[in-house]
C-alpha cells in the first residue's frame, strides 16, 4: 500500500528498488541494475521449491556475501511468498544471521559451563582487553570482532575458541594471541 | 608395504591439531619414502589423548597420543610405523582399559572405521539392523523398539517405542522423521562425535524409523556450530543414495526413504523439539504449546517422530541384535546404554558408553581421573546447563533417570561437567539465568522476563543488597519459572540455580539456614 | 430451546479461545461445575461456558490459543504441574481447579514479572488488561522494581495516522501479530529478536513504511495500551456504545460506535457482526472523520441559476423552492420531464421514500439508482437464470469452498474484510482461480497463491466464461444429476449445444482472451471437479458491454457443475457500495417495484396503488443515461440526486456535465458540495451514517441496522426531506420514525414481510428473503429449488465490444479501486487515508512506458475518443502490455473524463472497464498545483 | 434523446441474441425493449424506424416494427 504514496516527482533507482522490490514480482529490470538483489534472488530461487527453506536460503546468502545484504528481506520474502515481516522476524531471531558485514577476523569464545570450568571467563576477559572490544562488537576499523558462543561441542578440551572460523581447544591467553596474530596476518594458524 | 595410519577427523581432535599432524605425517613420510595410507577416522573418545594416532601393525592398532605436528619426525624416527615404543605410545588400542571397560553398542564403530566408507561400515556390522527391519512389518519394528526399552537419549527419556507407535497409528500419508541434532548443552558432544565418526549409524536408525512409522522423509536438524558434522552427514547421505539405501527403493524393499540435513542458526532453544520443528519449517524457533503432540501434528503439521541423534543411533543395534540384547543392559527402567560425556575440569575427558546404572564416581574418578587441575572436585553438573549441580558426596548416585530425578537432578543427555574447588557457584547460578535470558525464545513470560530478573536478583543477593528479601524473591521467581514456563528451558533453569543456592549458599553470601528457612 | 432448561450460564464477552466445531461432546468438571462442551474445546473456553472467567492476557477467542502469557494456568486433578487452560483441551471426566493457592501464587508471580517492565501510568480508564489483571489476582507490590533491564525508553511509533505503537506498554503477547496473520492475513507484524529483547515489529520499520494495511486488527487485539487509537489517546476511553453498520463497501461490517459523551471516540468491529465477525478495514475502522469534516454542509442552499452564489435558506424554504420548481417543470414539459436518482449510500428507508416520491408524487417511473453504473447486470442476469436479483450465499459460506473462482474483483482492495475471510480459507488449502487482466494481490500475496491466473484482455469475459463452460460440457464434467433435477431440460439442452460449439472452445477463444487454452482448461477442470466451487465477482464482470451476458454465463457455469444451493458454492456479487443491494431491493430501478417486481405486473401495481393511493405507471421510466441523453435533448428538465456524485463517477464526464448544465432544476442531496453540486440549484444537506436511523443491506442480502450515534447535523432526518418534498408537491407522505418506513416496505414486499426494526434488533441482522417461509431469513438461496422454480440456462454468445484498441488509441484502459480510498473519494479524501493514496496513478507496463518515453512518476496525458486527463505514471508488471489501469478516487485526475458512453446491452451499465486510450508524456501540468494556486 | 444512441443500443441488444433464430431474436429484442425501455425511447425509435434508413440492423428493425404503439 505504501508504495503507492509518491511524495516526490521522481524516485531514484535506489529508492525504487527499496520500495518496490517486494511488490514487483520478477522485477528483473530493477535487479539488472542491482546485481546484489539479482544474486540474492538467484540464491533464493535455487531452493524455493524445498519445503520451508527460509533458513537454508539465509545461510546460502550469508555464505555468499558474508552477511545478509539489505535486499535479502524483500527479495527472499517475494521469492518464498512470505511477508517481509516474517523474513525479518526470522533473521532477527537467530544469532548467526548478520545484516552488517562481519569483521575481517571473528574471535568467538565459548562460554559454556564446561569451558568455564577450565577458565573460559578469564579467556573471554583477556580477549576483550586484547582486542579492545566488547562481546558482540567489532573493532572500529572492522579488523576484528568478538563473539560469545555457548558450546562448540569441544567440552573435554576447553577452553574453546574459534578464530576466523577455525576451532581451537585448550586455548590459553598466549595461544589466543598467537592465533589472532596469525589470522590477522592472513595465515592459517597451527 | 603400505602402512595404515588413523588420524581422527573429529572436530575436537582437529581443534587440538589433528589436521596438522596429518599434514606433517604425510610430508615427513613422503620425504622418507615411507608408504602410508592415512585414514581420517572418528575419535575413539579418549579426548585427552587427542590427536590420537593409530598405526595398524599386523592387524593390531597401536595408539599414540596426544601427538602434535612437531612430534611427527621423532615418532617416525622411533619407528611409529612399526608400532615401536615412544613416550606417547599407549599400546594396542583395543586393550586399553579405558575402552575395554566400556560396553559400546551405539558407539561400536566409533573411531574404528572410516566414517564415510560404507563397505567398512558394513564389515563392522552396519546395515544389519536395517536389513532385518526391511523384512519386518512396521508394527514388528515398532514392537522391537518398544521391547528394547529404548528411551529418548536427548534428556527427557521418553520411551521411543511409544512415540513411534503414536506416529505409526496416526492417520495420514505424509509423516516425517526428524533427528534433533541441535546438541547445544555444554558438556555434551556425543551426538557430534557420532555424526562425525559414524554417520551411517544415524542414517540407518532414521531409515528404520521411517520404515517403522511409514515416513518417507527425514530431516536432520543440526546446529550451525557443527559444520564438520554437517559436511560428513551430507557426504554420507550421498553415499547412501548411491548405494541404493536412501531414495525411492530402500535396499530393494520397494519403500522410499530419504534424508536431508538442515542447519540451525545459533539458537539453543531449537534443541527443544517443538521450536526445532518451527525452525525446520523456516520460521522463528518458537516453542509450541503441547498438545498437539509432534507425534500427531509435527513438522508441517504432519505426524512426526522427533528423536535425538543417540536415540536413533541406538536403533540399528536393537534391530540387529534384538530387543533383548538392548534391554539386558541398564538398570530398572533405564535400559540399554548411555554414552556419557566427561567434560569441564577433568583429567581424562571423553566418552564412556556403559549401561545405565554406572555411578557418577566410576565415571568421574575411574574413567575421568578426577580434575584436570588436580584440585578437589567441588561441583558436578549433570545433564547440561539446565541440570542440577551435584556435590562430591553424591558421587555414588547411579546414572539412571528415576534415581537422579528423586535426587532433584537429571541424567539428561549424559553430559557431566566437573568443576574444582575454585569455582564460584553464585557466578554459575547467575550464568544459568543469563544463559536462559540469552537463549529464551521469548514466548512465555516466566522465561522471557523471569530469566532477566533472575540475573538481577542474584546480582543483588551477591552484592549484599537486601539479601533476605531478594532471596525470597529469587525462590518465588524459581517457583514461577518451574511451574509457569511453557517448556523445559524456563522450567528447568531453576534447577542449577536452586541447587547452587542450597548446596553452596556461602558463595552467595548466605548461610545454609537462611536458604533453607 | 433446550438451553432454557439448563442452569443459567453467564456468557463472557471473550471466551478465550475459538469455538470448536463438532458433534461429540465431553463432560468435565470445572470448579465443581459440570460443563459439557464439544470435544477439543480448551479448558479456558469450557470454563467460560460455565461462567468462570479464567485470568488471561494472551488468549482471546478470535485467535488460536498461543499459551505465552501463562496467566491462565490451572490445576487438573491427577496431573502434575499447572497446565495452561488455553492450550489444554478438555478430556472426559477431567476435574479442573481454576483457582488454588498454587495457581494464584503463580499468576501473581507472572503479573509481577510483567509489571517490572511496564509503565505504571498506562492504565487510563481501564484501557490496559494487564493492570486489570493485576487487580484480579491481587498483586499490589512489584518487588523487582522497575530499575532492571526494561523497555521503558523505547520511542513510540506514531507513523500511522490513526493509531500509535508504544513498545513501553507492550507485553509481547503476540496478539497483534496473530491478529495480523490469522484474522487479517497480511502478516505485516512479527516479533523481532528473541528472549527479553523480543519486540513487536512491523518488519523492522515503522508501521507506515511496512506492509501494514491499517485494518486495526492489531489494535483491536492488543490487551494493553501499546497499540491504541490516537483518538482514544486524545479523547479518553469511551463510555458507551452504539451498535451500527459501516457505510463504506458492500461487505456491511457491524461496528460498535464507542462514544464518550456525544463524541465518537472510535469504531470497533463487532464480533457479533455476521458479515465481519469482529474484523474491519482501514476505512470502516478509522476513516469516519469526514462525518464532522469542516467542509460538510449542514444548511440547505438554493440559487436561481448555477452561475449565482449559493444562498443559505431554511428547510421550509428549500423544500418549497424545490417543490415549486419541479411542479412548474411538470406543468410546462409534462409529468415525465423530471425524475430522481437514489443512492446506494443511503439507508433502505431513505431510498424507499425517494423512489416512492418519484413514483407517487412525481407520478412517473423516472427513478434509477447508482447501481445502474455498477451492479445492474447482476440484477438482470441472476433474475433471468435463478429468479432473483441477488447473490446466492452468505459470506460465511466461503469457509466451505474448495475452489474459488474470482472474476473481475479485487477483494483485498475493494472488499477487504471479506478478502480476509477468503484468504483464511485459501490458507487452509482451498484453491483459487483469478480471472482478471491485472495481477491483483490475491494472485500472489504472502501465503496465498492462485492456482491459475487468467489475465484476459479487458472486454473478453464472455469469451472466457464460454471457454470454461465449453470444457465442462466437452470433457464430461457436467453435474447431470443436479441439472436433471434442478434445471430446465429445454434451456439446458439449448445451452449445452450452444456452448459445445467449437467456436466456444478455449482454443478458439485464445486469440480473443489472450490466455493460453491449456490454462483455461486446467482452471475449468479445477472448478468443475471441486466438491464445492464458488464464484465471486465484482465490477470487472458487470461494467462491460456484455455485463449481463457474463453474469448469466457464470450462473450457467455454476448450475452446470451443480454449484448452487449449499454452503461453499454459489454465484456471489461483491457489491461496491454499502447499500447497493438494498437500493435495488427497494425498487429504485425504473422498471420494477421493491422486491424486483416489474411495473407491468398488474397484481403488483394494484398492491402499490392501494397502499399509496396513487395510480402507478405500467411502463418503465428513464434510466440514468437516458435521463442525461434526454436532458441534452431538452425533454428531461429536472432531477433529484440523492447522494451520488454523477459528475465524477459516471462515464464520459463531458456528456454528463452537458446534461446537468441543460437541466432547469437539479437538486442535490449530499454531505459535501461535490462535483455534481456545481450544476445544482438546490443543495439539501444530507446526514452521515452516524446520524442515520435505518438499515443497510449488504452483498449477502444481510439487512443490518444503522443506528444514530448523534443527532442529524442538518436538523432533519434525511428520509424526512423526500417526504416533505412529496408533500409539498401535493402528495402527503409522512412517517413518525424510520421504523415505520421499514414496516411499509415489509407490507408491500413479500421477501421483506418478516423484517422490522424490532425483529432486527432482536436477531442482530436478517438475510432476505425473510417472511413466513423463512422467519429468520435465508443465508443460502436456492437450496431445494430455484426462486424461479427450475434453473434457467441462457446461451451467451460472445460479442466483442465496439471499444477496440486501434492505431489512434492502441491501449485499453481499465479502472478499479484501491484499499485506502473509496469510490469518488468524497469521504476518504477527507480523512487521513490520503496519506496512503494521495492521487490516482496510471499503471502501465514497462514496455508501453518505454515506447512513449515515460518514466516512473512522470506526468502523462491520457486521452480517449471522448476526453483527456492527466495523471502520473506508475510502471508495474501488474498490468500486461497493452493495458493501462487507474483508480477514480480523485476528481483532479477524473478518470471518467475518458470513459465512454458504451454500456451493457441489457442494463446500460457503463463499460468502465474498457476504454481505448493513448497516452503521452505531459509536461508537468500538475493539476494539484494548478488548483492550489487558483 | 439522440436517435443515433437509441439505434446503437437497440442494435446492441439484437447482436447479443445471435444464438437465437431470427424470429426468436426479434421477439426477444421486442420484449426487452418493452420491459426495460421507457415508452418515450421506444416511440422515438419507432418514429425513426418508419422514417427510413436509421442504421438499425435487420433484427432490431423487425423488433421495433413489432412494438406496440407506445
Amino acid at each position: 500500500m505504501r508504495s503507492w504514496s509518491f511524495d516526490v516527482k521522481r524516485l531514484t533507482l535506489g529508492e525504487m528498488t527499496e520500495r518496490s522490490l517486494s511488490e514487483i514480482a520478477g522485477g528483473a529490470s530493477l535487479e539488472a541494475a542491482d546485481p546484489t538483489s539479482a544474486r540474492v534472488r538467484a540464491v533464493a530461487e535455487a531452493r524455493s521449491a524445498e519445503p520451508g527453506p527460509l533458513l537454508e536460503i539465509l545461510h546460502d546468502v550469508q555464505n555468499e556475501f558474508g552477511h545478509l545484504p539489505e535486499s535479502t528481506t524483500p527479495v527472499v520474502a517475494e521469492v518464498l511468498n512470505l511477508s517481509r515481516a516474517e523474513v525479518h522476524g526470522v533473521i532477527s531471531f537467530y544469532s548467526d544471521f548478520h545484516t552488517a558485514p562481519p569483521a575481517e577476523v571473528t574471535v568467538a569464545i565459548c562460554r559454556g559451563e564446561a569451558c568455564q570450568a577450565v577458565g573460559a571467563e578469564a579467556l573471554a576477559d583477556y580477549a576483550k582487553s586484547r582486542l579492545g572490544v566488547d562481546v558482540g562488537a567489532h573493532a572500529k576499523d572492522g579488523s576484528v570482532g568478538l563473539e560469545q558462543i555457548f558450546c562448540f561441542g569441544n567440552c573435554a578440551l576447553g577452553p574453546t575458541a574459534s578464530v576466523a572460523g577455525r576451532l581451537h581447544g585448550r586455548v590459553t591467553a598466549e595461544r589466543l594471541d598467537a592465533l589472532i596474530d596469525d589470522a590477522q596476518a592472513g595465515g592459517s594458524s597451527s | 608395504m603400505t602402512v595404515t595410519v588413523y588420524i581422527p577427523r573429529d572436530s575436537s581432535a582437529r581443534a587440538v591439531g589433528a589436521d596438522e599432524v596429518a599434514v606433517a605425517l604425510t610430508a615427513e613420510a613422503a620425504r622418507r619414502g615411507d608408504e602410508i595410507r592415512i585414514v581420517r577416522n572418528g575419535s575413539r573418545g579418549m579426548l585427552w589423548l587427542e590427536p590420537f594416532v593409530e598405526v595398524e601393525v599386523d592387524g593390531t592398532r597401536v595408539g599414540y597420543g596426544p601427538v602434535q605436528a612437531g612430534d611427527v619426525a621423532a615418532l617416525l624416527d622411533a619407528g611409529l610405523l612399526t608400532g615401536a615404543d615412544h613416550g606417547l605410545k599407549h599400546g594396542a588400542v583395543d586393550d586399553l582399559p579405558w575402552l575395554a571397560r566400556q560396553d559400546r553398542l551405539t558407539y561400536a564403530r566409533m573411531g574404528v572405521i572410516d566414517p564415510l566408507d560404507l563397505a567398512d561400515y558394513e564389515t563392522h556390522g552396519g546395515l544389519a539392523g536395517l536389513r532385518n527391519a526391511v523384512a519386518m512389518t512396521p508394527q514388528e519394528v515398532v514392537d522391537a523398539v518398544s521391547a528394547s526399552g529404548l528411551r529418548g537419549r536427548g534428556g527427557a527419556g521418553f520411551p521411543a517405542g511409544r512415540k513411534w507407535q503414536t506416529v505409526l497409528s496416526a492417520p495420514g500419508d505424509t509423516k516425517y522423521i526428524c533427528c534433533n541434532a541441535d546438541e547445544g548443552d555444554s558438556g555434551t558432544y556425543a551426538d557430534r562425535m557420532l555424526m562425525e565418526g559414524d554417520p551411517f549409524t544415524l542414517l540407518e536408525g532414521m531409515t528404520i524409523a521411517g520404515l517403522a512409522v511409514g515416513a518417507t522423509h527425514g530431516y536432520i536438524y543440526i546446529r550451525s556450530e557443527y559444520p564438520d558434522a554437517r559436511d560428513i552427514l551430507n557426504a554420507a547421505i550421498g553415499a547412501a543414495r548411491t548405494f541404493g539405501w536412501l531414495g525411492t527403493d530402500v535396499l530393494g524393499s520397494g519403500r522410499a526413504f530419504d534424508i536431508n540435513v538442515r542447519m540451525g542458526a545459533g539458537a539453543y532453544i531449537c534443541g527443544e523439539e517443538t521450536s526445532m520443528l518451527d525452525s525446520l519449517e523456516g520460521k522463528r524457533g518458537m516453542v509450541r504449546a503441547k498438545p498437539p503432540l509432534p507425534a500427531l501434528e509435527g513438522l508441517f503439521g504432519k505426524p512426526t517422530v522427533v528423536n535425538n541423534v543417540l536415540t536413533l543411533g541406538s536403533v540399528p543395534f536393537v534391530l540387529a541384535e534384538g530387543a533383548d540384547a538392548h534391554a539386558s543392559r541398564g538398570l530398572d527402567r533405564s535400559l540399554g546404554t548411555q554414552v556419557f560425556q566427561l567434560a569441564g575440569n577433568i583429567k581424562q575427558g571423553g566418552v564412556v558408553e556403559l549401561g545405565f546404572g554406572v555411578t557418577l564416581r566410576e565415571l568421574v574418578e575411574d574413567f575421568g581421573g578426577g580434575t584436570a587441575s588436580g584440585r578437589p572436585i567441588r561441583a558436578i553438573q549433570v545433564g547440561g546447563p539446565l541440570g542440577s549441580y551435584l556435590t562430591p558426596d553424591q558421587l555414588d548416585l547411579p546414572m539412571e533417570y528415576e534415581t537422579f530425578a528423586a535426587a532433584g537432578a537429571m541424567v539428561g543427555h549424559g553430559g557431566i561437567v566437573v568443576h574444582d574447588d575454585t569455582v564460584d557457584m553464585a557466578k554459575l547460578a547467575r550464568f544459568a539465568m543469563e544463559f536462559c535470558s540469552e537463549e529464551s525464545c521469548g514466548k512465555c513470560t516466566p522465561c522471557r522476563v523471569g530469566s532477566t530478573r533472575g540475573v538481577e536478583v542474584i546480582d543483588r543477593i551477591t552484592a549484599g543488597d537486601d539479601r533476605a528479601g531478594n532471596l525470597t524473591l529469587l525462590l518465588d521467581l524459581c517457583d514461577v519459572m518451574t511451574d509457569g514456563s511453557l517448556c523445559a528451558m524456563g522450567g528447568l533453569t531453576p534447577m542449577p540455580v536452586l541447587s547452587a543456592l542450597t548446596k553452596f549458599p556461602e558463595d552467595f553470601g548466605l548461610t545454609a539456614q537462611e536458604v533453607t528457612s | 430451546m433446550t438451553l432454557l432448561h439448563e442452569p443459567a450460564r453467564r456468557v463472557l464477552s471473550d471466551m478465550g479461545t475459538p469455538a470448536v466445531p463438532g458433534e461429540s461432546t465431553v463432560e468435565v468438571e470445572i470448579d465443581g461445575l459440570a460443563v459439557t462442551v464439544p470435544e477439543g474445546t480448551s479448558i479456558m473456553r469450557a470454563a467460560a461456558e460455565a461462567g468462570i472467567d479464567v485470568p488471561k492476557l494472551c488468549a482471546t477467542d478470535t485467535l488460536k490459543s498461543f499459551g505465552s502469557c501463562r496467566v491462565c494456568l490451572v490445576e487438573i486433578e491427577g496431573r502434575p504441574g499447572a497446565p495452561a487452560s488455553c492450550t489444554t483441551p478438555v478430556a472426559p471426566g477431567m476435574k479442573v481447579a481454576t483457582s488454588s493457592p498454587k495457581v494464584d501464587r503463580l499468576r501473581r508471580g507472572i503479573i509481577e514479572l510483567y509489571l517490572s517492565d511496564h509503565p505504571a501510568d498506562s492504565c487510563a480508564d481501564g484501557a490496559c488488561e494487564l493492570h486489570a489483571m493485576a487487580e484480579t489476582v491481587g498483586l499490589t507490590d512489584v518487588r523487582y522494581g522497575q530499575q532492571g533491564h526494561n523497555h521503558l525508553n523505547i520511542e513510540v511509533d506514531a507513523s500511522n495516522p490513526y493509531f500509535s505503537f508504544d513498545p513501553k506498554a507492550c507485553i509481547v503477547c503476540s496478539r497483534c501479530v496473530r491478529a495480523c496473520d490469522e484474522v487479517q492475513g497480511t502478516f505485516a507484524l512479527t516479533v523481532e529478536g528473541r528472549g527479553f529483547e523480543s519486540l513487536i515489529s512491523a518488519s523492522g520499520t515503522s508501521f507506515m513504511e511496512s506492509e501494514c494495511v491499517s485494518c486495526g486488527a492489531c489494535v483491536q487485539a492488543c490487551p494493553t495500551t501499546a497499540l491504541q487509537e490516537k483518538s482514544v489517546i486524545e479523547l479518553g476511553m469511551p463510555t458507551r456504545t452504539v451498535k451500527t453498520t459501516c457505510a463504506y463497501c458492500g461487505v456491511g461490517c457491524s461496528f460498535d460506535a464507542e462514544m464518550r459523551g456525544d463524541e465518537l471516540v472510535r469504531m470497533t468491529p463487532s464480533k457479533e457482526g455476521g458479515a465481519n465477525e469482529g474484523h474491519s478495514c482501514v476505512k470502516g475502522r478509522f476513516a469516519w472523520g469526514y462525518a464532522t469534516h469542516r467542509e460538510r454542509i449542514t444548511v440547505p442552499m438554493v440559487r436561481e441559476s448555477i452561475t449565482d452564489e449559493w444562498r443559505e435558506v431554511s428547510w421550509d424554504e428549500a423544500i418549497a423552492f424545490t417543490a415549486q420548481r419541479f411542479t412548474t417543470l411538470q406543468e410546462q414539459y409534462g409529468p415525465d420531464s423530471i425524475g430522481g436518482i437514489t443512492s446506494s449510500r443511503c439507508t433502505n428507508e431513505e431510498v424507499f421514500v425517494v423512489q416512492k416520491m418519484v413514483r407517487a408524487a412525481f407520478g412517473n417511473n423516472n427513478v434509477d439508482t447508482c447501481a445502474r453504473v455498477c451492479h445492474s447486470p447482476t440484477g438482470y442476469g441472476l433474475k433471468q437464470t435463478f429468479g432473483t436479483s441477488a447473490g446466492t450465499q452468505d459470506f460465511k459460506s466461503v469457509e466451505d469452498a474448495d475452489v474459488i473462482l474470482l472474476i473481475g474483483a479485487n477483494p483485498t482492495d475493494a472488499h477487504p474484510v471479506f478478502a480476509s475471510r477468503m484468504k483464511k480459507r485459501l490458507r487452509q488449502g482451498a484453491q483459487l482461480v483469478v480471472v482478471d487482466p491485472r495481477r491483483i494481490d490475491l494472485v500472489r500475496t504472502p501465503h496465498i497463491e492462485a492456482a491459475h491466473h487468467l489475465p484476459l484482455l479487458p472486454g473478453t469475459n464472455v469469451a472466457m466464461v464460454n471457454a470454461l463452460a465449453h470444457v465442462v460440457v466437452s470433457e464430461g464434467l457436467v453435474d447431470r444429476e443436479f441439472v436433471a433435477s434442478r434445471c430446465e431440460d429445454e434451456s439446458f439442452a439449448a445451452w449445452e449445444s450452444f456452448i459445445a460449439r467449437p467456436e466456444n472452445s478455449p482454443e478458439a477463444m485464445e486469440s480473443a482472451t489472450g490466455v493460453a487454452a491449456s490454462e483455461i482448461r486446467a482452471a475449468a477442470r479445477l472448478y468443475a471437479t471441486a466438491p464445492n466451487a464458488a464464484i465471486y465477482y465484482g465490477l470487472g464482470v458487470t461494467e462491460h458491454s456484455q455485463g449481463s451476458t457474463m453474469v448469466m454465463g457464470m450462473a450457467n457455469l455454476a448450475m452446470a457443475t451443480g454449484n448452487i444451493g449449499r454452503n461453499g458454492v454459489g454465484v456471489n456479487p461483491l457489491r461496491g457500495q454499502n447499500n447497493v443491494q438494498g437500493s435495488c431491493d427497494m425498487g429504485s430501478f425504473p422498471h420494477e417495484f421493491s422486491g424486483y417486481r416489474h411495473v407491468s405486473d398488474d397484481t403488483v401495481r394494484v398492491l402499490f396503488e392501494d397502499a399509496w393511493g396513487r395510480e402507478m405507471r405500467a411502463e418503465p421510466g428513464l434510466r440514468i443515461p437516458n435521463m442525461f441523453d434526454a436532458a441534452v435533448a431538452g425533454t428531461f428538465r429536472g432531477l433529484f440526486v440523492q447522494g451520488e456524485d454523477v459528475a465524477q463517477s459516471d462515464p464520459n464526464i463531458t456528456h454528463v456535465t452537458a446534461a446537468l448544465t441543460a437541466l432547469d432544476t437539479l437538486v442535490v442531496q449530499d454531505l459535501f458540495l461535490n462535483e455534481t453540486a456545481k450544476f445544482a440549484h438546490v443543495f439539501l444537506p444530507g446526514t452521515s451514517f452516524l446520524e442515520k436511523d435505518g438499515t443497510f443491506t449488504n452483498a449477502e442480502r444481510r439487512i443490518n441496522r444503522v443506528r444514530p450515534v448523534m443527532a442529524p447535523k442538518t436538523g432533519k432526518d434525511e428520509w424526512q426531506v423526500a417526504c416533505d418534498i412529496a408533500t409539498a408537491m401535493g402528495y402527503p407522505m409522512g412517517y413518525d420514525e424510520a421504523s415505520q418506513i421499514m414496516d411499509e416496505i415489509a407490507q408491500v414486499t413479500p421477501t421483506f414481510s418478516g423484517v422490522s426494526f424490532a425483529h432486527l434488533d432482536e436477531a442482530g441482522s436478517l438475510q432476505w428473503p425473510c417472511n413466513d417461509a423463512a422467519p429468520e431469513g435465508t443465508p443460502i438461496m436456492h437450496v431445494d429449488e430455484f426462486v424461479r422454480g427450475k434453473g434457467h440456462f441462457v446461451p451467451t454468445p460472445y460479442v466483442p465490444t465496439d471499444e477496440k484498441a486501434n492505431r489512434k488509441f492502441p491501449l485499453l484502459l481499465t479502472t478499479g479501486r484501491i484499499l485506502s480510498q473509496y469510490n469518488v473519494g468524497a469521504q476518504t479524501r477527507r480523512t487521513a487515508n490520503v496519506e496512503w493514496h494521495s492521487e490516482d496513478l496510471l499503471e502501465m507496463h514497462e514496455a508501453d512506458a518505454a515506447e512513449r518515453g515515460i518514466s516512473e512518476g512522470d506526468w502523462v496525458a491520457l486521452n480517449s475518443r471522448v476526453g483527456e486527463t492527466h495523471m502520473r505514471a506508475h510502471i508495474t508488471d501488474r498490468v500486461p502490455q497493452g493495458v493501462v489501469y487507474t483508480t477514480f478516487h480523485h476528481p483532479e485526475s477524473g478518470a471518467n473524463v475518458v470513459t465512454t458512453e458504451n454500456s451493457d446491452w441489457a442494463t446500460n451499465c457503463p463499460e468502465y472497464k474498457v476504454t481505448a486510450v493513448q497516452m503521452r508524456p505531459a509536461n508537468a501540468v500538475d493539476p494539484h498545483r494548478v488548483r492550489a494556486d487558483a | 434523446m439522440s436517435v443515433k444512441d437509441l439505434v446503437r443500443m437497440a442494435n446492441q441488444i439484437a447482436v447479443n441474441q445471435a444464438h437465437l433464430s431470427d424470429d426468436d431474436a426479434v421477439a426477444l429484442v421486442a420484449q426487452h425493449l418493452t420491459m426495460f425501455w421507457a415508452p418515450a425511447l421506444r416511440r422515438d425509435l419507432q418514429v425513426a424506424a418508419e422514417s427510413g434508413d436509421t442504421g438499425l440492423n435487420a433484427v432490431a428493425l423487425r423488433a421495433v416494427r413489432q412494438l406496440q404503439p407506445a
